[in-house]
This record gives structure tokens, C-alpha cells and sequence, in this order.
């Protein structure tokens, strides 16, 4: 019996272990290293309605425990996404999250409706949370009128469950979440990246050519948990965590934070194997806890439970 | 076929002011296909730094598999890279990238190696391959200072080394395009900062010229979109090429630098 | 010639480096280890109006190049801090700044007045911002309006210059920046700590007592950056930057952001000489970058400016 | 005086599973008041992971100044110390802390050591020291399993050694109180797990007995208000007690745990 499979709305998980937007492009590179069937889901690059370059190099700096990147949603398109990048995808047997983004409700719109069709797509990731794009993209993500009407919006035009990736650069993110709840989303994935900068000794002038950048990996992580252990004793949606996981314990403290599921993007780049490394942990450390089923783990950090099975016995 | 492979350590030597001579003995050695490809290196099984660091590879030989990279001790991750010693291990992933194209000179013609600073090291292997295959060979190697000077002896043994220094401390004092004024070549192919591959771009736009890029990287495979440069003459504005992917190596021309 | 010396509102500095507030007691424990007069200043544990016992342990969870505190304000009380601690700190010749707490408006008041009499207290700082106290503390940071009027409040007051620390927990801290400007504030100290949390891998409980904590020390440098370079730019306070700073290439940087002075804060755990030694290391680090003086470096990274001295030689 | 110092690791041997013994020489030592105290370890010249470890002494001698720390491979910390070599440094900060109260007995009395787990080493050097001036010394030490027991022979030397373990896999089966119930004694000193600090001070209200605590601490030296507990019968409910300087040995009752 697997103690991994998860479902939530729109998804049937073999393992609740997937690659974050933006961190493992639609897949073709990663598919180098292993079968990307292994996987629970893929999410799948941000896809806007026409194709985009993006910001000026250099995109990336680091930073202690962390990295800062400003690609600036850089993307073929979504045409070119649904004609080329979902299909290749369709020969594995994985779901895919689509990453929808946008300058304006239109677009967003637009791309949800179109992408949404695709068969392989089990659920779309609202991304108003992109602190790289200078048109509008961050004010969806911090101001709750604004999230809630853009989430109306996209599910009155999507074919499968709405998702709404938050931004952590906010006061107060269970009212955020509050919102798109309210707007009708099916789900939250959290945290983005926090906006952040390096500059240089030499020049004094920023790393990054777009100045700020986006700021992930295991620096953020304690920024992570916080707010999902705020979010989901706030609202009644899933929660897809994610922010600085590299490991099956990491995976964990997620789950008892309060997710259902989680992603892993920047320590993809670190270690290519490291989807099917932690999918592989994960049963032994559960073992180990104790736990018979992982989704035994989700909120544990608020719920008042019985003790895991070790205890027990 | 790239790999993500646990590599032992052989030797590692300071050969200049910070630079350092690591060889290192890996299967991954057997898939290298070009000199210019690079490798990409993983300096602490911690993840602090996080960022693998890229590397090119300066010479290699499938038999041994063994391959020798050089480097500057500079930021926080080579330094830590610089520490390592012989019997260590070391997280590398490679090879990566499309190297310099041998086939585009001939037995008997010549052919102009241009490198600067840390650039140099990847002109090491082509400048074997293509003396194996019967091409003359000239290199013109510039370096800040005389104390950073490396491997002229080794690129001596291959052809005519010309060697320029900002400060004139060593060799001619200068940039490698001073001398390369009195050079005539079939082929150009160079590795160094981005404003000597842009003065050497423009500098022989109608002669076939290849440079080698560097740009900061996230995943080093082609799945970041970190290292984009933008393709030359390109109406849409969007088309682009990676760096990590479709470089580092480019024909002049190709992108914009 | 020093190349260190800074003059601020109220504070003529030797040189522009400071242990941070609550990371340096009242400074007797690192009087074993240095000569307390070497520093530009001293930023003294919070006061209070009364003696505070703060939260229960465990306060400090340790976390990717960062840690999490939860002291709570832990406190002998304004009383005995103007009695016995700040008496005993005027035997050294450094300015003290003292940081004001409090959990209503009338609290702030009444400690600033108080403690703003002391001889060898050269400036306040107007802690809006810990994150650790359930009552009411961090609404002031947050709330530009509040933040503005307690920041008029204390300065009716105050008989020394003003400093209000900012928390880097918002949406907007340019508004922030702008409401304690437009409320009198002589001066700006930030970033005070991103709320964050860890959870047991065994028990799946936060490690903290107080479940959430301040994440501070390297891990959080990009932030503070990004918010310093953001405020700088907006107000024309002086700002005294903190973070994550552990050497003289960090104070650089806060002063290429946009930063006047700089505090120390959880590197002094790690190096109880990190202050001095970063006082010892910035002069040559000046001198290998072309700066004849650290003042050249406040706001590089975006003012119009010349090169610096060695790019002109 | 407590010193911040670069001392050198003489030798690094696992004595049980996952328990690592680490021998230090060090000027610092010369500077150690009493058993019990303990350092402040940097594992890492880096900042991840960014906190010192705090670690007992185990024993100690100033003459030939060095110090016997041993811990448990636990986290990221002690896992990076369990991979120190003999011959690297390692960055120090101590002696730290007032230990355990020798004069308390005196010679002819009896002492009983009762250790649970890694709270078993700082023992030792309290052993030594008690048996030197003459004092009857008894140890009770508990541990999860027999692979954890370490130290048994080294205890025997100074006196009877009791061992429990939690899953009767060695010695008495069970914990340290039960072993204790047949013991007489004029003092009582212990460190371990807090559970059994309590059952001890619970246990024997009438009697001498020292515990020494343990609590995360930030900077060590009194200065963050981390390792802060309360005093017992305290009426303002703000007197405090700091583990890393009042500590980490209290006498029972002194503080509420
Ligand atoms: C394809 C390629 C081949 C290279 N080959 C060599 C070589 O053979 N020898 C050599 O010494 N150097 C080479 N470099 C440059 C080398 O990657 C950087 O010097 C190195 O990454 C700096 O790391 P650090 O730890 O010293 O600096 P840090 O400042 O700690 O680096 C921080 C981050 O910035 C990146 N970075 C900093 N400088 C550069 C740079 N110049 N280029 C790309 N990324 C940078 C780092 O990779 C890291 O992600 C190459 C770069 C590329 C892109
Ligand atoms: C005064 C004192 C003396 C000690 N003596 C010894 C000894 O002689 N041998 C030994 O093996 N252990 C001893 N400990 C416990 C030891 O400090 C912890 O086991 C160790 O810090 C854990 O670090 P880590 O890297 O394994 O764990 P991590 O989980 O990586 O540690 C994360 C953070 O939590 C702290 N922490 C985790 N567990 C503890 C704990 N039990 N007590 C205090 N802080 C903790 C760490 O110091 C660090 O700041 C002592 C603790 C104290 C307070
Ligand atoms: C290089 C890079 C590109 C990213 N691109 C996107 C994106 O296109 N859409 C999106 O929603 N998030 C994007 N993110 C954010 C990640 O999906 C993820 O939310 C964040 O990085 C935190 O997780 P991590 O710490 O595991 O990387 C990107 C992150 C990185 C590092
Ligand atoms: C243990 C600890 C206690 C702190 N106490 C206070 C405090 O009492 N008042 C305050 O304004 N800031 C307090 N801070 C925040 C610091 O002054 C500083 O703003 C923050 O830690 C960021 O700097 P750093 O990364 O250098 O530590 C505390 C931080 C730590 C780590
Ligand atoms: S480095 Fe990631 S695409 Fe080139
Ligand atoms: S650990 Fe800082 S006061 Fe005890």
C-alpha cells in the first residue's frame, strides 16, 4: 500500500512530490535524468498569451542559503505551450499544473480559458504573485479585491481547479488567501519568492540587470511554514506548499504546517535527482515517525490529534 | 550524455596568483565531445552556497578519465572549491554545453586562439585537438598582471604563444587585440571577458570567429531561462538562445554580446 | 584621517557599526571580550515601562543561515535599565541608543520620556516592530496611520533625536518609511526580524514556545537590501541598516543600498569580535575599493555619482 | 576568563554508535573552574549552520591543556563535528557556565552520579575530581540501548557503576530512579534529559542534590536571553535565571524545571 498517493481537487496524486513553476521548464531537461513519470504532478513554466523574452541578464545572483532570480516570466507563449510543450508532457503518465500569468485580467483570462482545454492539464496555477514583472503582475497578489475578482474571473472560464499561488510579500496573508477563497479557488500553492536584492562590491549596482529579484531556497523556508500554518487554520482549501525543500524532513514540515502536497524548485537546479530522491525517502522517514499514511502529517502543527502510530504502540 | 556523478579528486595545484590546477577522474570524462563544454560543480555537500558553479573543462582524456579544470579562488565558492584536496570528493555535472567546433579549419590552415584571464584554460584542449589534427596554431593569452600568468609553457608546446598584460609586467603590455593586429588566421576562436569577445566581434566581422560565453546560471541544463542571450537580428524580439544549452561556444554574429 | 566617522541626528560615530538591539544585552558581556569604546555605538536591549519576563522557552530555533527568536521583550524594566545599566555603560566613551517598547501608545511615551534623559543616551529607537508580543506591538509597525502618530507622540517627548525601526513584515514599507517621516522621525533603523517559524521533525509541534519567532542573520540580508535601496530613495531620513551583517564587504553593501550606519546583530552570537573586527577590516576594504571615505558608499547603488577615486586615478 | 579560540583537535573516535569522543588541546583549558562547565562550538568556518553548539566537558587537564568533549551525532551541527579529523581546528568558545559544586561533600561521604544519556559525560570529570579528595562516588548512568552505553569502564575506575537501559538491552531495565531507590547518599548530582531532572528533584525534596540543565541557547555567554528560567517562588513573576551563565548546574529547587 502507498502511503504517498494524495488527491485534491482535480489531481490524483501518486506522490504529493512536484517540481515548482519555473524550475524545471516544461520538463525536457529533467526527463534527461529520470522517467518524469515518478513524479505526482509537474508544474509546468508560467505561460502567458503571447510569447515573452523577459528581463535583461544577468537573471540570477546568490544569496546565503538562497538564490535571487528575475526571469521575468520568460515563455514561448501559450500557443506554442499548447501545441508543442503539453503534448510532448503527454507521453508521461503525470498531471500537469499549468502556470497561468499575466499583465491584466484579460490576459489572465484568456490563458486560463485556452490552456485549461489542454488534455493533460488536471488543474491551473494562478500566478499573481510574480515579483519580477513590473505591469501590474504584483498588485494582483497584494491586494485582496483585486485577487478575489481575478480568481472569479479565471473560474468562470476555466475547465479544471483554479489553484492561486500567494506571494509572501504581503502584511497579512490569511486575508490574501481569505480572498481568492472567496473569489472561488479550488486550492493555494505557497509561498512565491520574496522580493529581494544583492548588489555588487565593485560597482555598487545591483547583481541582477532588473535590480530586485525574487528570493528562494532554504533561507526562505522558516517565511514558508509560517504562513501556511497561518493560511490553512484560516481557510478550508488545500494548500500545495513550497519554499526552500530539499528533503523528506523538509517534505514534513510542510505537511505539518499545513500543506497537502508540496514543490520543489530551486534545489532542482542543485541536484537534478532531487524529485525522485525525496519521493524516494519519504516512506522510511514515515515508517520511522510512524506515521501509516503521509496525509496523517497535514496540520499536525495546529490540530489536536492522537499520537502517531509509534506512539501508540 | 550528461551525468551527475560523485568524482574523486586526483590533484589539486595552485599554478598561478589564485588559480588552481584540479584533476579529476570521472566517467562523466568519457561523454565530453568538444573542448569548451563545461562542467558544473557542486563545492560543499551543504547548501550553503546553494549554486553549482560552472567551470570550463581545460583538458581531458577519455582513456584515463581524467579531466583538468582550472580556476580562480574568488568568490565564496570557489574559495571553498580552492580547499579541496587530492582524495576528496567532488558533486560535478557535465559535461554541459557545445564546445569549439574542430571541423571549421582544416589540416594546414591556421587558426588564432584568443583567451583572457580565466578564459584561457578551455583554448587548452582545442589547441591539442586541432594541432593533432595538422592545424597551425597561434595563441594570444592576456592576463591582468604577470603573477596570474599560467600555462604558457603548455601552450608553447602546441604553437606560438603570444602573451599580453595590462600592466605590460609580462609579455606585451596591453590587450590581446594589440597583438592580434599583426596576426593573420583562417579561423578565430576565443574565450575571455565580454568586452574582448565584442572588440574581437567587431573587430573581424567578415572572418570566422567563434567566442565562447559566460553568464551567470541557475540550473547549468537549460530549464532556469537564467542565461539567455538574444538572438541576432530577431524582429519578434523574443528568440534567444541559452547559454548553458546552445553555447557557451557561438559563431560571431550569432547573438547579441 | 578616519575614514569611519559618521555624524547622524543626535550621534557623532567614530565609525558607523553597532551591535543591534537585543543582540548585545546591555553590553557587559561583550565588555569580557573588547574594549566597549571601540564601537560607533551601542543599540541596548528594549525597554520597557516595567520589568518583563518575556515568553517561555525554547526562544531561539536555529534555521537555514538564520535563526528564529521569540524572547519577548525580556526585560529588567526602564527603571533599572536608567539605574544600573546605563550608568554602569557611561564608564566607555560610546553613544547609546536605547530601544523603546511597548504595548500601548502611553507605555512608548512614558519610557522615552524617561529613558531620553539619560546622559549617555544619545538617540531613541522606536522598536514598532518586535514581532514577538502578542499585545498590540507589531499594529504599530504595520499600520502606517499608527505608526505615524506614536511616532509624533514620542517625539513631543523625546529630549534626543528619534530613530523608528521598521518591520520588514509589509506590503509597503515605503509607506511606512513615509508615515513615521511625516510623524518627525529623525532616523530610520531596519529591518527588524521576518516572522517566521520551524516545526519538530518528531512531534511535529513548532520548536518555539511561542510557536513563531524573528528569523534573522544571513538568511534575510537580500530582504533588508531590497528595503533599504526602496526607502532610501523616498525619504531623506538617515537610515542605519541591519540584517544578516558578519563582515566589512555586508556593510558595503548596506551602504551601496542606502544606509548611513549599520547594526550587528545575531553575528555577535556567532563571533563575540565580530564588531570590531568588521571596524578593524573596513578601512583597507575602503582603500581596495577607491573610497576615501565610507560616507562615498550611502546610496550608490542608485544616486548619479562619479566613479569612485581608484576608477579615476 | 572564557576565550574565543582556534584549538586543535588531537583525536575524534566513535566510543559508541553515533557517540563521538573529541580530544582538544587548548589554551582555554587552563581557564576551566569546575567540572560541569562547558564550550561553545563553531562547527563551520561558514555561517550555515549559523548557531554554536553547546558541548560539556567531559574531563580535562590544564597541564597538558586538554579537554574531552563527547556528543552525540544528532543534526546538521554535530554531524559536521562527527566529520572533523584529527589535526583540523576547531573554533571555541569557553570554559562557560558554573559547574558542579565540589565542595559540597567531603571526603568519606557518599555522591551519587546519576547521567542520562549525552548528559553522562561532564561526569566524569566530577568523578575524578570527587574520588581525589577522598569522597565515595557511585554512578547511575541510563541509557536507550546497549549501543548508546559508553564510558562504563573509564566510571568503573572511580566507582561502583550502575547501568540502566530503556529497553533492558544492557544492565537494569528500566531508568536511573529505579536503580536509585536502593542507593544511600549525601549528594546527588545529575544531567540528563529533563524529564529526569524532574523525577530527581521531585524525588528527593529533603536532600543535596545539583542538576545540571540544558536549554538552546543563542550566544552563550548571558547576553541574548534565550536559556532564561524561572525562579521557584517568585512573587513579580520576572526573576530569572540564565542556564549559559547561572547555569547550567542549579542546586534543586533553585529554579523552576
Ligand atoms: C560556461 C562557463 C565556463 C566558465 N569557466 C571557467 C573556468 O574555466 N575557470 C574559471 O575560473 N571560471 C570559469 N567561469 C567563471 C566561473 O563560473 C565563476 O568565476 C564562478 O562561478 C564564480 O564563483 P565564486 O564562488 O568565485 O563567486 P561568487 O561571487 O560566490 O558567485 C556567486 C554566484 O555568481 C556566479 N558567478 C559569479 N561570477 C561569475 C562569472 N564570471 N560567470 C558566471 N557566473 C558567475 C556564481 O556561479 C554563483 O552562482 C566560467 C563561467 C561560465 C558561465
Ligand atoms: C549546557 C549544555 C551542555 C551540553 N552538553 C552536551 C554534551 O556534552 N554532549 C552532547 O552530545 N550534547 C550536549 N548538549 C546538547 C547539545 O548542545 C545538542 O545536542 C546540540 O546542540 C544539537 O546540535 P545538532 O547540530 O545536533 O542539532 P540541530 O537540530 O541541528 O540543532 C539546531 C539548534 O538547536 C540547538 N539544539 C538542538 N538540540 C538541543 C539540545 N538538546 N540542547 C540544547 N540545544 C539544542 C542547537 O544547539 C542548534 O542551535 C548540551 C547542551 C547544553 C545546553
Ligand atoms: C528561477 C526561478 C523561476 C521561477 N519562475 C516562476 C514562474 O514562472 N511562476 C511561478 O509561479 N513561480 C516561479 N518561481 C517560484 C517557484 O515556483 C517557487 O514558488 C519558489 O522558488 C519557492 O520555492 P523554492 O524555494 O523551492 O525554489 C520561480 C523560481 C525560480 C527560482
Ligand atoms: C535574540 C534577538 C533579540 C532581539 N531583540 C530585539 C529587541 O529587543 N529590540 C529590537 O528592536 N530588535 C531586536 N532584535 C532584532 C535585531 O536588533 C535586528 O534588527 C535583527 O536581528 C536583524 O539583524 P541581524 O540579522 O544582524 O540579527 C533581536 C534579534 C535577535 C536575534
Ligand atoms: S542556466 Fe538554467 S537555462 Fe541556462
Ligand atoms: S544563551 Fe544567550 S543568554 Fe544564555
Amino acid at each position: 500500500m502507498s502511503r504517498l498517493n494524495i488527491e485534491l481537487p482535480g489531481l490524483k496524486l501518486k506522490n504529493p512530490v512536484m517540481p515548482a513553476s519555473g524550475c524545471f521548464g516544461f520538463g525536457k531537461e529533467y526527463s534527461q535524468f529520470y522517467d518524469l513519470s515518478e513524479l505526482g504532478a509537474i508544474m509546468i513554466k508560467a505561460a502567458t498569451a503571447e510569447p515573452r523574452f523577459g528581463n535583461p541578464t544577468p537573471r540570477v545572483a546568490e544569496t546565503s542559503s538562497g538564490m535571487l532570480n528575475a526571469i521575468g516570466l520568460q515563455n514561448p507563449g501559450m500557443k506554442k505551450i499548447i501545441e508543442q510543450e503539453l503534448p510532448w508532457l503527454s507521453q508521461y503518465d503525470v498531471p500537469i499544473i499549468a502556470n497561468v500569468a499575466g499583465s491584466t485580467e484579460e490576459d489572465y483570462v484568456k490563458v486560463a480559458k485556452e490552456i485549461s482545454i489542454a488534455p493533460n492539464v488536471h488543474a491551473l496555477e494562478l500566478n499573481i504573485s510574480c515579483p519580477n514583472v513590473k505591469t501590474g503582475g504584483i498588485a494582483f497578489g497584494t491586494i485582496p479585491e483585486v485577487a478575489k475578482e481575478l480568481t472569479r474571473k479565471v473560474k468562470q472560464v476555466s475547465e479544471v481547479p483554479v489553484y492561486v499561488k500567494l506571494s509572501p510579500n504581503v502584511t497579512n496573508i490569511v486575508e490574501m488567501a481569505k480572498a481568492v477563497e472567496a473569489g472561488g479557488a479550488d486550492g493555494i500553492t505557497m509561498i512565491n519568492t520574496l522580493v529581494g536584492m544583492r548588489l555588487d562590491l565593485r560597482t555598487g549596482k545591483p547583481i541582477l540587470a532588473n535590480r530586485t529579484g525574487g528570493l528562494s531556497g532554504p533561507a526562505v523556508k522558516p517565511v514558508a511554514i509560517r504562513m501556511i500554518y497561518e493560511v490553512s487554520q484560516a481557510v478550508s482549501l488545500p494548500i500545495i506548499g513550497m519554499g526552500g525543500i530539499q528533503s523528506a524532513e523538509d517534505v514534513i514540515e510542510f505537511f505539518y504546517a499545513g500543506a497537502s502536497a508540496v514543490a520543489v524548485g530551486t534545489a532542482n537546479f542543485v541536484d537534478p535527482f532531487i524529485c525522485p530522491t525525496i519521493i524516494n525517502d519519504l516512506p522510511e522517514l514515515l515508517e520511522q515517525l510512524g506515521y501509516e499514511h503521509i496525509s496523517e502529517c497535514t496540520g499536525r502543527s495546529w490540530k489536536k490529534h492522537e499520537s502517531p502510530a509509534y506512539h501508540r504502540a | 550524455m550528461m551525468k551527475k556523478e560523485i568524482c574523486k579528486i586526483l590533484s589539486r595545484t595552485e599554478i598561478a596568483a589564485d588559480i588552481y590546477e584540479l584533476i579529476v577522474q570521472a566517467e562523466l570524462v568519457r561523454e565530453i565531445t568538444a573542448p569548451g563544454q563545461f562542467v558544473h560543480i557542486r563545492v560543499s555537500n551543504h547548501w550553503d552556497p546553494l549554486l553549482r558553479r560552472p567551470i570550463s573543462i581545460s583538458s581531458y582524456n577519455p582513456i584515463s578519465k581524467q579531466m583538468t579544470l582550472i580556476y580562480r579562488k574568488d568568490g565564496k565558492g570557489t574559495q571553498m572549491l580552492s580547499e579541496m584536496r587530492a582524495g576528496m570528493e567532488l558533486d560535478i555535472l557535465g559535461p554541459l554545453g557545445n564546445g569549439f567546433p574542430v571541423d571549421e579549419v582544416s589540416a594546414g590552415e591556421t587558426a588564432v586562439l584568443v583567451g583572457g584571464g580565466i578564459g584561457v584554460p578551455p583554448l587548452y584542449e582545442l589547441s591539442k585537438q586541432l594541432t593533432a589534427k595538422g592545424v597551425k596554431v597561434i595563441h594570444v593569452l592576456g592576463f591582468q598582471t604577470v603573477a596570474a600568468v599560467f600555462y604558457e609553457q603548455q601552450f608553447e608546446k602546441y604553437g606560438k604563444t603570444f602573451i599580453a598584460t595590462v600592466d605590460g609586467t609580462y609579455g606585451t603590455k596591453g590587450f590581446v587585440t594589440d597583438v592580434l593586429k599583426n596576426i593573420q588566421f583562417d579561423c578565430l576562436y576565443a574565450c575571455g571577458p565580454v568586452p574582448m569577445l565584442r572588440a574581437l566581434q567587431q573587430g573581424y566581422p567578415d572572418q570566422k570567429v567563434f567566442l565562447s560565453l559566460e553568464e551567470r546560471m541557475g540550473c547549468g541544463i537549460g530549464a532556469c531561462f537564467a542565461c539567455v542571450c538574444k538572438e541576432k537580428d530577431d524582429p519578434s524580439g523574443t528568440s534567444y538562445k541559452k547559454v548553458c544549452t546552445d553555447g557557451p561556444v557561438f559563431r560571431a554574429g550569432e547573438v547579441l554580446i
